[in-house]
């Protein structure tokens, strides 16, 4: 089945990647409503608003029709992730659906030198942005250089980091040149961060600019803001869907704007949208899309199985929500639709191998005592009680799916033996006991540590924690589990005060090499050797720490992979990496999580099925929503 | 003209104390006396939650998650056909449905599992210290399921859960008043007793305190509890944030008794009897508003459960493993749970009838807290 | 006259009270650990969202997080005194401009409120006084106090839930889809008065015990008075009698519970607004704690504050004004 | 009793009870065999017990009796408005002359048919005029009220007629005071208007329950004097409840006598003033008529003529501030350069109306009040003097000891939560003035000597009867052998021949344990009969003191006069309200 899937999926892709290539000039269809206005003279035809070569999208399933609106719903004022993953996603490069490619998208072409150190994408001709204006590498290099300066509102994303210098060959022509070669540059593009560069038109955005407009400052100022460069921010930046002027590629553009006040967030068809279908009509299908901005999970459950919500998954398709949806399918006219889940576990347990606690940090960096408590798990047991049976006991490694799965480091240590981990515990040493049966660290204190869990991510955590607890109890570590807010876990374990961390699996399928935290420590979010990773990621800060041989290995060979430009020289280094990461066996994994699902009303079209579920590939936005259409 | 004229007739014996007369009044409000039994068991089966919950609360089962209540069949069909007296509940057949991602039950007809009283268990120690070994209600295989009000996400006993949330939900409120009462009687005792310039700043804080919206203010306090405290103190700072507010009507109460006693004649007589300010204040007014005082404070406690499951609801105060009412009510607070296992909001009928009860208690004692108003 | 300085020295005093108010809100949105920054970090990371550590710090100088909070109260209380409210960080607007937005709405639902409380609290207060511990009282008065005692979310969430399963409608909101950014009209008020009674009925239920409890002592109170019987004397009917003397004497006292009634009406619709999703202050209110937007639950706590002062003031002024033992005494 | 008495007064306690009442001319209400009962919680109180009256048009019917004697439930049964009790049994038939007579008592409590009745031809007044009235209605609105609930006129026509009859009452500026609320009116307006709402329908019947029982003396007589006249214009026939002989003696045609909801005698007038046939008929006139003998005579030994207290230019006033708007009012002068010296074993009356500031001069001498300027010297046992208005005063706890005061409410005054040992020992308890183990028989000791058994010590307050209580605040007060008791109205509550008999039990002490007095009283009558020397106090100043005898036979001061004039005498022939 998992084998099936996946060759369908790059089947899928290879497709879609050749069909795009071979746009062809043709007589083009529009929306009605835009050919109204057409023969208005309030636009222009159809052939004039489209780039020269379109990007021809092929269906997942079939040629759709024009008008609807698809309904979902935001949670709270910052919920801008879901307006990314569905409008919002048009990179230069976008991953193909099946996530394992690159494809152009928003740029015709693209190439690197062979070093991988300078990408030229090529923009297509005509394409213009919303209000008619032509969209060119300025804006881009506009972007990049405010973006690059010390004047940039929030903080630089990474990727955006690592270009020294963007410049305009031609007016279709961008070039990008890094400091120093990477080899992840086209997927880092192509991820949820890929449009960055992409969403500051000029035009529009140089009026908050400082060195175009001189009263930027003072307007900011006047307005409340602390000056041009977060007057400028606010109107443009990605992150911000305020400003409903801002001219865009996207297929949508804002009419009633996402500023965490209005009730509905609603958007409508962008008529210079550069996408078509293979019949030559102009994309999306739809005319606009409404979001009702809400400060309950409930009321979305409730919209949602009162087929007030047409397609969505974010924030409601709990495991504990869907024996729900599974009844409430024919009331509420939907059907669940299957996720690939892109977590490889469904608990990360971090013990902290950098603790600032002498004893817990002694006593975590062996090998044996980390083993002894993946052994004293019943992991079968929690995947019956907390996913009704669903999913296999499974360490921090790669999902089956994904090009690096690792069979020992996802199933090394998995059986629940407590006369195993008794037997290790006892061989280093921990042979004495307290009144209660707990074991004693070496100054005849009990060792106990605590666990600090937030039910915010997933429901189930606190529960995990606990059941976690328990077994381990029963070899003697006592674990006092905390449920708390999560800010406070959060400036815990920023400041490194944690004993140990319970997460999700991040980088179980294509987002592994980006994002590889659980395999080495290589980020912030590397919470079981916090020091270790700075020392790679920032070397110079004063917390970072000499990691041990094993993992300053990993740090060379991830270092090799990230400046590699050949896939093949990626996956090598990938598997040396895991074969380390399962030697030393730093993270204790859980279980493998069951497939997400999310819920679709019965007459909307080309819904995918079997899609990855992750945020670096922001789902549903790679499958291109733009296809999105109702059915009769 | 003799000592036995016409008017010396004794209408009474005459010997009742305050406490008679006001149970004698008490006794009249039915709703109150029905409300105060009510209490009088909620509080037993928290004070004997070991004894009286079936299950260890705490205790899961991976077979029975989110399984339904069973019903207790009085009679039974003994060998012969003939019905006979045994209680018994019937076992589940369960089966697991992967793509609901559920396990359904139905009852199955065939296992009959018999319930006996006081019939032995685990042994445990009742409130902590008593060590017993039987249970108000077992089955004879501890294996077999016993869930009277259904289980929850992780198989756990609702009915036991319950019962033992009702130790902590209903002592916070007490505890709490208490903690109320102790600051509202010195305040409101201090203010209406002396008046003046002290009385006048009190009013004038408590007037601001009582301005303040409640959940922010308890939100934000709550919010900054040091997270390293454990379970036990965390649960005392939360009954004394929510007597932060809980103490300023007591002190209006205490401090307007206090004012009306004043000028009572009695009071200006033991002043002319001599009696010091303490003796006036302990001996003659105390007395005449502690019925009062613990109207007031019964319908203060409804008050500080409430608040206690608010709290829970924004996620803040008591959390799991520690069980209490809002805790419990925290995991029913979803439509999942209200579409398909609405037998999780069972503690919110048991804060329902605590609250409700409390209010009748505290109306009866209030209206019976003076025996000899006309 | 007499009215007047009386409601001039109480002004002046409310005025010393908002600013006490001022410091102690301000306080309490610093007292949990972190600031808006952290809070904001820890929310993307929990939704699964990648954060973006590095703006911390420089944030935090921008927004002046980094000062001490003495400096921070200064800064945002002057300007509250020349009418600026400060920023909202989350929502990038100005105080001014949010609460604005809301305020309207959020004060018609809890006016609706408590003309509800008082049309449910009136009948069954006034009947279980008159007909004391009868059945029909205790049923009366359980009645009046099962709103009381049933949790507000609860109750919201319960009554969210059978409206769906009953008639197949989310009440969420106070409007449906195709009203929510309309502007107001005939066919937007109906759609208003379709969801605004949920969220009326629970704030009314919440506090309705409370106003039925005093009414019903009043009224107990006052039915025992001889002038009740110098009605009854002239031969006027029973109910009427009733309603016309000792109910109308003992409404007085209740004006002056509006005032305090506030922060239950207050409190409970925050906790309601959050459940049904209402557009007005409370969901804002309990996302800005959350996410320690400090001006902006600043403010919105002080106004809610002031606005119980202001209730507290009105409802006492009322009082003298309706009261000729109190106006003209 | 003469034969025709007999049958409508009945001695029901022992007689059967269906005695038919016979006609009577012109009578326009008869009640026969009335019984109205009131469920307590131990069982059925017999408020009314088989009464039967008949009352003649134009004619005043006083019923009289003591508190608890049923005299107000009989008034009530007759409107039939006694919630929570009953009418049991027993018929009140309403005869208006040439119409069928209405059995009132056979009519549904709230139907239409007895509201008819009520207001219209049957008005009753209340004893508290404040409460009456409505507080928040204007006066003239109810009248008006009144006037339209029986008569089917506009508004403004009955706005007309109310001003006419608050002329009628004498009300000043009626189209005023019309719109003007019953706070705003002082006791004897109010009373004014409840008369004038009684009267908007001109009714055959007035039931005037107790109505002067709360005013003063003087306004008392205003006020019978104006149902008097009324009486006389509108032809009406009065039912008078009262407890007050004297009041009696002034309004009377005939009279009942009611004890525990019995009729024990009933007459004309005169016939039970000068031959009253029933003992307790007998003891309430002995009552009455005691007050008008002095004491001279009751108390042995000699005065001495060193004073004790010796009181020096009192003054005392009081910046009120009323209500919530804190409005401040003109300054009240409770006490103006009031002087007056009290010899030992002396009693020294002090008698006003309320708000002449006796009160206060009580509450002054024994420091629950600073006084603003003057002194009270007092003789303490050792022969030193103190000043008990000055700053050391009462701070002296041991001046209690000595200084006594007995109080005007007897249930109020005594702590309902203490028994009545704990009662009577708490000041030798916190005076130290008894051991421990003596305190009981020291308790049973004074009650013996308020003719009170010992055996009560263990009971309540609540058990005890108005003159029983006042018994044990007396012992309370003689428990320390004080030298000087201020009685506080200490007789005030007490029905007729009660306060008689406490003035006696005081006087006995009084020789008993060589008390001094200072006895304060709104009834001249209780001070002619306690003390030697009177002081009459108005408006804060002593306008006149003196021998009681001489100030009661040959009063100087005008305001004494008026008050004196206006004491009702227990004598009909003495009326001057009548023919």
């Amino acid at each position: 089945m998992k084998q099936t899937l996946r060759l369908t999926m790059v089947a899928g892709v290879a497709l879609g990647a050749l069909v795009a290539g071979a746009a062809s000039a043709a007589d083009y269809n529009e929306a009605p409503g835009l050919a109204a206005m057409v023969a208005d003279g309030k636009l222009p035809p159809v052939a004039e608003r489209l780039p020269v070569n379109p990007v021809v999208l092929e269906p997942i399933n079939e040629i759709g029709k024009y008008g609807g609106t698809w309904r979902s719903a935001l949670k709270g004022a910052g919920d801008v992730g879901w307006i990314r993953r569905t409008v919002a996603y048009d990179p230069l490069v976008a991953f193909s659906i099946g996530w394992d490619a690159v494809v152009p998208n928003v740029a015709e072409s693209f190439e690197a030198n062979e070093e991988g150190t300078v990408f030229t994408f090529k923009l297509r001709e005509g394409h213009k942005w919303s209000d008619g204006t032509p969209f060119t590498a300025h804006d881009i290099v506009f972007a990049y250089d405010y973006m690059t300066s010390d004047e940039y509102f929030e903080s630089v994303p990474a990727h955006i980091k690592n270009v020294a210098s963007a410049e305009a060959v031609d007016d279709l022509t961008v070039r990008l040149t890094l400091p120093e070669p990477n080899g992840l540059f086209l997927q880092r593009m192509a991820s949820v961060d890929g449009m960055q560069p992409l969403v500051y038109q000029r035009e529009y955005c140089s009026q908050f600019h400082i060195d175009h407009n001189p009263d930027a400052d003072a307007q900011a100022k006047a307005a409340g803001l602390t000056g041009w460069s977060e007057a400028l921010y606010e109107a443009c930046d990605l992150d911000n869907w305020h400003d409903a002027n801002r001219p865009t590629l996207f297929a949508w553009q804002p009419t009633a704007p996402y500023d965490g006040l209005s009730p509905q967030v609603t958007f409508e068809r962008n008529p210079y949208y550069f996408k078509v279908d293979p019949e030559g009509n102009q994309l999306p299908y739809l005319d606009g899309l409404s979001m009702t901005q809400t400060a309950s999970t409930e009321d979305i459950v409730l919209k949602a199985l009162n087929g007030e919500i047409d397609f969505m998954n974010r924030h409601i398709a709990s495991l504990s929500n869907k024996p729900l949806f599974f009844d409430g399918q024919e009331a509420g006219g939907f059907y669940l639709y299957e996720t690939v889940e892109s977590l490889m576990n469904t608990g990360t347990v971090q013990l902290n191998q950098n603790s600032e606690n002498p004893i817990l940090n002694e006593l975590f960096n062996q090998k044996d005592f980390r083993v002894a408590l993946s052994h004293a798990i019943n992991r079968q047991e929690l995947i019956d009680v907390l996913f009704v049976g669903q999913g296999e006991p499974w360490q921090a490694g790669p999902r089956p799916e994904s090009r690096w799965y690792h069979e020992r480091l996802a199933k090394q240590y998995t059986e629940y033996d407590v006369e195993k981990a008794n037997a290790l515990l006892d061989g280093i040493g921990l042979t004495e006991k307290d009144g209660d049966g707990f074991r004693l660290d070496k100054e005849g204190n009990r060792i106990a540590f605590r666990l600090d869990v937030t039910s915010d991510l997933k429901p189930y955590f606190p529960d995990l924690a606990e059941l976690v607890a328990t077994y381990w109890s029963e070899v003697g570590i006592d674990v006092d589990v905390r449920t708390n807010e999560r800010s406070f876990v959060y400036e815990t374990i920023q400041a490194n005060k944690h004993d140990v961390h319970l997460w999700v699996g991040d980088g179980g399928l294509g987002d592994a090499l980006l994002d590889p935290r659980y395999y080495l420590p290589m980020n912030i979010e590397s919470l079981y050797a916090l020091r270790w990773a700075k020392s790679f990621y920032d070397p110079s800060s004063d917390d970072a720490q000499e990691p041990p041989a094993g993992v300053k290995r990993q740090h060379e060979l991830y270092a090799q992979l990230q400046s590699s430009a050949d896939p093949e020289n990626q996956d090598a280094l990938m598997a040396e990496i895991l074969d380390i990461a399962a030697d030393e066996f730093r993270v204790i994994g859980i279980s493998l999580p069951p497939n997400g699902y999310g819920i679709a009303r019965n007459n909307i079209g080309n819904v995918p099925n079997l899609q990855p579920q992750a945020w670096v590939y922001p789902t549903p936005g790679p499958m291109g929503t733009a296809q999105l259409y109702i059915k009769d | 003209m003799t000592a036995t004229t016409v008017d010396d007739r004794i209408v009474a014996a005459g010997t009742e104390t305050q406490w008679q007369l006001i149970w004698g009044r008490f006794r009249r409000h039915r709703l109150a006396v029905f409300s105060g039994i009510v209490l009088i068991l909620l509080y037993l089966s928290a004070a004997l939650a070991e004894f009286i919950a079936p299950q260890d609360p705490h205790a899961f089962n991976a077979r029975f998650t989110f399984a339904p209540p069973q019903s207790i069949n009085l009679l039974d069909r003994n060998d012969e056909g003939r019905l006979i007296f045994r209680p018994h509940v019937n076992g589940y057949a369960v089966e697991v449905d992967p793509v609901a991602l559920r396990r359904t039950f139905v009852t199955d007809p065939e296992e009959k599992i018999p319930l006996r009283l006081f019939g032995k268990s685990e042994p445990y120690r009742l409130m902590g210290f008593i060590p017993m070994q039987h249970k108000l209600i077992t089955v004879e295989d501890s294996r077999t399921p016993l869930f009277l009000l259904g289980a929850d996400r992780l198989g756990r006993d609702v009915l036991s859960r319950l019962i033992h949330g009702t130790r902590i939900s209903l002592s916070v409120g007490l505890i709490g008043v208490i903690m109320s009462l102790v600051i509202g009687l010195v305040v409101g005792g201090l203010s209406g007793y002396y008046g003046g310039l002290f009385d006048l700043i009190v009013q004038r804080v408590i007037e601001f305190l009582r301005s303040l919206p409640t959940i922010p203010l308890w939100m934000g306090l709550a919010a900054a509890l040091p997270r390293d405290w454990d379970a036990l103190a965390i649960y005392f700072a939360v009954t004394i944030i929510l007597s932060l507010i809980g103490w300023t009507e007591l002190a209006r109460v205490v401090r307007g008794r206090f004012l009306a006693l004043k000028t009572e004649d009695y009071v200006t007589a033991a002043r002319i009897d001599g009696a010091s300010d303490l003796r006036i204040v302990m001996r003659h007014m105390v007395p005449a508003f502690t019925s009062h005082i613990i109207a007031a404070a019964s319908l203060a406690v409804p008050g500080m459960i409430l608040a206690e499951t608010a709290l829970s609801f924004l996620g803040l105060g008591l959390q799991a493993p520690i069980i209490s009412w809002g805790v419990l009510l925290q995991e029913a607070q979803n439509i999942r749970a209200v579409a398909t296992a609405p037998w999780l909001l069972w503690p919110g009928a048991a804060v329902i009838v605590a609250v409700l009860t409390m209010n009748f208690l505290g109306d009866g004692m209030r209206d019976a807290a003076d025996p000899y108003a006309q | 006259m007499a009215l007047l300085r009386y409601a001039v020295r109480r002004l002046l005093f409310m005025i010393a009270t908002i600013l006490a108010l001022s410091i102690v809100c301000f306080g309490i949105i610093q007292l949990p650990p972190g600031d808006f920054l952290t809070a904001k970090m820890a929310e993307m990371a929990a939704t699964g969202d990648a954060v973006n550590v590095d703006a911390v710090e420089r944030l935090r100088a921008q927004y002046g997080l980094d000062r001490p909070f003495i400096v921070q109260y200064w800064l945002w209380v002057s300007g509250v005194v020349v009418g600026d409210f400060g920023f909202s960080f989350e929502l990038t607007k100005t105080v001014r401009e949010v609460i604005g937005d809301r305020l309207g709405i959020s004060l018609a639902v809890e006016f609706l409120a408590i003309v509800v409380l008082w049309a449910i609290a009136l009948p069954v207060g006034i009947y279980s006084a008159v007909r004391q511990y009868s059945i029909g009282d205790v049923a009366a008065t359980i009645f009046g106090f099962i709103g009381l005692a049933i949790p507000n979310f609860l109750l919201a969430l319960l009554l969210m839930y059978i409206s769906f399963v009953a008639f197949g409608a989310t009440i969420t909101g106070l409007f449906s889809d195709e009203y929510m950014n309309a502007r107001w009209s005939f066919g937007r008020l109906v759609d208003f008065f379709s969801h605004v009674w949920a969220p009326v009925l629970v704030i009314a239920t919440a506090g309705s015990a409370q106003v039925i409890r005093i009414l019903r002592a009043n009224l107990l109170d006052e039915l025992s008075r001889p002038y009740v019987d110098t009605a009854r004397a002239k031969g006027m009917a029973e109910w009427r009698l009733i309603m016309r003397y000792p109910v109308r004497v003992a409404m007085n006292p209740l004006v002056s519970t509006i005032g305090w009634l506030l922060p239950t009406i207050i409190s409970s619709s925050i906790v309601t607004g959050i459940v049904l999703n209402l557009p007005t202050l409370s969901p804002i209110l309990l996302r800005s704690l959350l996410s320690q937007d400090m001006h902006l639950a600043g403010a919105l706590i002080l106004l809610m504050g002031v606005l119980t002062l202001l209730g507290t003031l009105l409802s006492d002024l009322l009082l003298a004004w309706i009261d000729p033992r109190i106006r003209m005494a | 009793m003469t034969p025709r008495e007999t049958a409508i007064a009945l001695e029901p306690a022992d007689q059967s009870a269906a005695v038919p009442a016979p006609e009577v001319a012109d009578e326009i209400l008869a009640i026969v065999d009335l019984e109205t009962h009131f469920t307590m919680r131990r069982g059925n109180l017999k408020a009314v017990d088989k009464v039967s009256l008949s009352l003649r048009a134009g004619d005043t019917l006083c019923v009289v009796g003591e508190s608890g004697s049923g005299k107000s439930v009989t008034a009530r049964s007759i409107l039939n408005i006694v919630k929570p009790g009953r009418i049991v049994g027993g018929r009140i038939s309403f005869k208006p002359g040439d119409d069928a007579p209405i059995h009132l008592s056979d009519l549904d409590p709230y139907g239409p048919a007895i509201r008819a009745v009520r207001g219209g031809h049957i008005s009753m007044i209340f004893q508290e005029p404040m409460s009456s009235l409505s507080p928040v209605h204007t006066i003239g609105s109810q009248i008006i009220e009144a006037i339209r609930l029986h008569q089917p006129i506009e508004k403004k026509e009955a706005r007309e007629q109310a001003i006419s009859l608050l002329k009628q009452v004498q009300i000043p500026d009626p189209e005023i005071a019309v719109d003007r609320y019953a706070f705003q009116y002082s006791g004897g307006m109010r009373q004014r208007a409840m008369i004038a709402m009684a009267l908007a329908n001109k009714p055959k019947v007035l039931i005037a329950d107790e109505p002067t029982t709360a005013l003063d003396v003087t306004t008392q007589a205003e006020i019978l004097k104006l149902i008097k006249s009324l009486q006389r214009d509108y032809g009406m026939a009065v039912l008078f409840i009262t407890h007050d002989m004297g009041v009696v003696a002034e309004m009377a045609d005939h009279v009942a006598v009611m004890r525990d909801g019995k009729v024990l005698e009933y007459g004309d007038v005169d016939q039970i003033f000068s031959r009253p046939q029933h003992p307790h008929t007998q003891d309430l006139i002995g009552a009455a008529r005691l007050m008008e003998s002095g004491p001279a005579a009751k108390v042995a030994g000699t005065l001495s003529e060193e004073p004790i207290l010796q009181v020096r230019n009192l003054n005392l006033a009081f910046g009120t501030t009323h209500g919530m708007l804190r409005r401040h009012r003109a300054v009240v002068h409770a006490l103006r350069d009031v002087s007056f010296d009290l010899r030992a074993g002396e009693a020294l009356g002090v008698v006003g109306e309320s708000g002449s500031g006796k009160t206060t001069l009580a509450r002054c001498l024994v420091g629950l009040y600073k006084v603003d300027s003057g002194s009270a010297m007092f003789t303490r046992g050792d022969g030193s003097t103190t000043d008990l208005c000055g700053r050391g005063g009462f701070g002296d706890r041991s001046l209690y000891t000595e200084i006594r005061m007995i109080f005007q409410d007897p249930f109020a005054s005594l702590n309902p939560r203490m028994t009545v040992e704990q009662i009577v020992a708490e000041p030798m308890i916190v005076n130290r003035a008894c051991p421990k183990s003596e305190l009981r028989s020291r308790v049973a000791d004074l009650l013996e000597s308020v003719e009170l058994p010992a055996d009560v010590m263990d009971r309540y307050p609540h058990a005890f009867s108005g003159g029983q209580r006042q018994r044990i605040g007396i012992a309370r007060a003689i428990a320390l052998n004080p030298r000087l008791v201020l009685a506080d109205e200490a007789t005030s509550a007490l029905d007729g021949s009660l306060r008689a008999q406490v003035l006696d039990l005081l006087l006995k002490l009084r020789s008993r344990l060589g008390l001094s007095f200072i006895f304060i009283s709104h009834d001249i009558g209780v001070i002619r009969y306690f003390c030697e020397r009177m002081a009459v106090m108005r408006r804060g100043e002593i306008v006149e003191i003196g021998p009681s005898q001489s100030i009661c036979d040959n009063p100087q001061h005008a305001y004494t006069q008026e008050l004196l004039a206006a004491v009702p005498r227990a004598d009909p022939k003495q009326s001057r309200l009548r023919g």
